[in-house]
């Protein structure tokens, strides 16, 4: 049978923002985390975009 | 015969899950879409001899069998008897058909140009349509030309047909296993893959003695050993009798049955039967109607070759569902049609899912999405799981349904949720929050923290979550 | 009196979903624990008088109506009879005497030390032990002295009774409601909340002529009015009366029943039941165990004021579950208490959940998590909402019963999923992936792109999220 899953460990990071990211161009292999876990969020993406250090996790 | 040629803006192939989806999407972002389909209904193999009326025979399965027997609430019945054209009537006209006028009305509120015919590729830019079925409305004979601006082929799979077993009125595929006009006293299924293992299921709580014939060693080999043995032991007390290592050899149609000859280390049985299923397998529908006219390439397995968007190698053909590459699902034909008709209208969709889940209707029902165990270790990923019964759960012992388990796959460095796995009660349901962790890559402690109700068949999952990140509870 | 006083590290009062979990967190962070439990079994209301054994009698209920009627799927019965003693033997034995010596073995298992008997604050560090139960085993007539460096106050909560309904032989709590010795012929319900209602639909699956009576104008008010109206529907369709805005008046005990009297508008009626069961809510049990020696703080509602961690004005005295504010449910317990023993363990844990789901076990379920599209248009939040039918789910077809939708409250400018509602079939399961959405704080278009399998009762919900992000599928 097919396999159903991969297992993507290059970065992590939600359905939506993984569409972002695709649409404002960005890497996201390249961005740097903000999530506890190594969730990459949306502003992660814009901070990436903008040159700006991630914001910091919290 | 008249060369008029219409032009189309974006045409697809096919209206069943990939189709017409992709139709009603298309449509969303603005395309002016037609959709060519030969069959006289709508909704392609799934809604009509697929994934629905399937669904719609396992039921009254279920229901035949409760009405037989309630005794563990108390509950004296006396005997049960089942009409079994009645109950296909319900499954056609009150379940198939209303699913299928269903998406023939999406197709119309969504201005959707549905056109009944047969569509056959000239080239990179231009079909054909031929009549096709009884709605016909082309009359000029040598079909009608479309050259189209974008091209979506959906045009799905067909039941694989094997040596000795010519299709036939006792030898029947799985349309033909759905559509029986009486339940058969004995019943051959050659193939326990999951269309033949969901049937045997059904047909077997439906009152046939069900045999069925395996080539390999598992029945229902995509889900692991684990959760297989739970299916097996409970077929074989709905009286099933499953053959592993089995190879189908012949078969014999007799006046009011059929011989089939298998054979397990060379050595041949024969067994008589009324009817005898095939369902070893399907193949994608890329050889039938002209794709060899245009430049799409396909892979040696028939497949048609997509990119992350599902554009083919040529420019403007697209392709989804069950004649690409991954799982034959419905669910999973969805999503490409929903991302190739963001590719069309300059969006940037793409197949990025980590997990297809897959689920199997059997007793109890079967689930799982991501990696498994098995996988983990093959890829050489490093995992922690964990494993909650449905016996320690409130909820599956107030429905006298607690077989079965939840099993989670995390990473095991970061705790991130790769799979997870599902036999039990509701597992067809309870499939989904797993899918959310998986593709949302949610970590163990996302799920352990977050409240799942009680008493809910949903909670071993939270158990399972406790368990990896080291505070088991109901354990 | 021999003033024998034994210290103990972490003491727990109660062992329902509250005590006997933080008991099973705290020995698993390294605690020596000790439960105080006055009744002769473990888990609680819970288990013993609630959640359970009411998922027990609901099951046999739908097993009953299903033995008596299947017809529309082509399937004749005959009589079907139940024989209810065996029901309510099989209710007590095969499933709340399961759970409860599970979570006794949990609880030997995690070398939680247990005392059967009944506790009594003396101050704010120690407490006495009475004597209850048939399992006596301290002798010592004026209880044993405990001395506590934490204690954790899970005592629950008990029936209100009302004026003119004073309980006895027939008129009852649910506790009563749930170990009746016969299937009423007549039972009278007063208070339509989720306990009452859940046991109306029950006993009339069951063969009872239910007659509801509630105050206000609409019953189970706590979720929305369009959800509520097919649960009423199906309700009355079962033959349950529902009487809103009636005002329990008083009761009159008969030989074999009783009268009930209730007003509307100041005009009485009085109608005769076997009996009447009075779920008009709860009261926290917080004023029968000294607490007032102590100088832990109470609203005046009677609950125990707490902080984020569950800690009360007294620094080593913690309290859970019905007897802090929020809703009086068995999963909010089960987490307060994980908070509660990291505290006490010193970890940094907080009831920092977004959303509580809540179940109804009625026909169809009614599950909701998060705000309500009330709640936010009360709180001015903007929102998004979207609702997806049950009619437009081929499984929930191929089931019959497509009855219900789901409904999703999104975060009008971030699309935030803030709260969902479903009513419908298996939304006790499906609930659970909204929790994770809302507590997780998904977007809808995360929910939008997570691949649900087909066909499954989950679909709607990502129907639902495709409506959020402007793009319906199948509607
Ligand atoms: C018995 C059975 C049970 C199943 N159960 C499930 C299940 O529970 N869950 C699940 O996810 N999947 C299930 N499947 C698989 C599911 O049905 C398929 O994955 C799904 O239908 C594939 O969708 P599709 O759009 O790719 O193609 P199809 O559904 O195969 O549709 C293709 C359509 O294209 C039309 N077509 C083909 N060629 C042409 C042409 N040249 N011109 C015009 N029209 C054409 C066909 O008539 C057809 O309507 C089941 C399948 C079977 C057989
Ligand atoms: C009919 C019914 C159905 C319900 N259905 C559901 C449902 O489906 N889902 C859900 O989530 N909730 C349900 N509930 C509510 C649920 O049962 C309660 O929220 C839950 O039991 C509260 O747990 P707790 O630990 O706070 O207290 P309890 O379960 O009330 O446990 C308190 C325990 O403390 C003991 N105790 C009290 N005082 C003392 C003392 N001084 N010394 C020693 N022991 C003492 C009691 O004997 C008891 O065992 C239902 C309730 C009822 C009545």
């Amino acid at each position: 049978a097919e396999a159903t899953g991969s297992a993507n460990k290059d970065y992590l990071a939600m359905p939506s923002v993984r569409q972002y990211a695709r649409d404002q161009g960005v890497d996201l292999s390249l961005v740097t985390p903000s999530g506890k876990h190594g969730q990459i969020s949306k502003a992660d993406v814009d901070s990436y975009k903008s040159g700006a250090p991630a914001a910091s996790a919290h | 015969m008249a060369e008029n040629v219409i032009e189309k803006d974006t045409v697809i192939i096919g209206s069943g899950p990939g189709g017409y989806v992709a139709a009603i999407r298309a449509s969303e972002l603005g395309q002016s879409v037609t959709v060519i389909e030969k069959s006289d209904t709508v909704g392609g193999v799934c809604l009509n001899v697929g994934c629905v009326p399937s669904k719609a025979l396992i039921t009254a399965g279920h229901r035949l069998q409760q009405a037989k027997d309630s005794s563990t609430y108390g509950i004296t019945t006396s005997d049960a008897v089942i009409d079994f054209a009645k109950t296909q009537a319900w499954k056609d006209e009150k379940v198939v058909a209303r699913m299928t006028s269903g998406v023939e009305m999406l197709l119309k509120k969504h201005h959707v140009e549905l056109i009944n015919g047969e569509a056959y590729l000239d080239n990179d830019s231009q079909l054909r349509v031929m009549p096709s079925g009884p709605r016909q409305f082309m009359d000029n004979g040598g079909g009608q030309t479309i050259k189209f601006k974008n091209l979506i082929l959906a045009t799905g799979s067909r039941p694989i047909e094997i040596r000795g077993f010519k299709f036939g009125e006792r030898v029947i595929d799985s349309t033909g296993g759905l559509n029986l006009p009486e339940v058969p006293k004995e019943f051959v299924i050659i193939g326990g893959g999951y269309v033949g293992t969901e049937l045997a299921g059904a047909y077997a709580d439906l009152g046939a003695h069900v045999t069925i014939l395996e080539g390999s060693p598992q029945i229902i080999p995509n889900f692991e050993k684990d959760m297989v043995s739970i299916v097996k032991k409970n077929l074989e007390k709905k009286g099933v009798t499953i053959i592993t290592n089995a190879m189908a050899k012949n078969s014999e149609e007799t006046d009011n049955g059929v011989k089939v000859t298998y054979e397990i280390d060379s050595k041949p049985t024969t067994i008589e039967a009324d009817y005898c299923m095939v369902t070893v397998g399907r193949r994608p529908n890329t050889d039938n109607f002209g794709l060899e006219m245009t430049s799409v390439k396909t892979t040696d397995r028939g497949l048609v070759e997509v990119d992350k968007q599902g554009r083919t190698s040529v420019d403007n053909i697209w392709a989804i569902g069950d004649i690409v590459a991954g799982p034959a699902l419905a669910h999973k034909a969805f999503f490409e049609a929903k991302t190739v008709a963001g590719a069309i209208s300059g969006k940037n969709t793409e197949n990025d899912y980590i997990g297809v889940p897959a689920v199997c209707f059997t007793d109890p029902e079967l689930a799982t999405v991501g990696i498994t165990q098995t996988e983990a270790k093959d890829k050489g990923i490093e995992v922690n799981v964990a494993k909650f019964p449905f016996a320690g759960n409130a909820r599956a012992v107030s429905l006298d349904a607690a077989e079965g388990f939840v099993k989670l796959i995390a990473d095991k460095e970061t705790g991130t949720l790769l799979g997870g796995q599902i036999v039990g009660p509701g597992a067809s349901d309870l499939i989904s929050e797993l899918s959310v962790a998986v593709n949302c890559q949610l970590n163990a402690e996302d799920i352990a923290l977050t409240i799942h109700p009680h008493p809910t068949l949903g909670e071993p999952i939270q158990e399972a979550a406790d368990i990896l990140i080291g505070y088991p509870t109901h354990i």
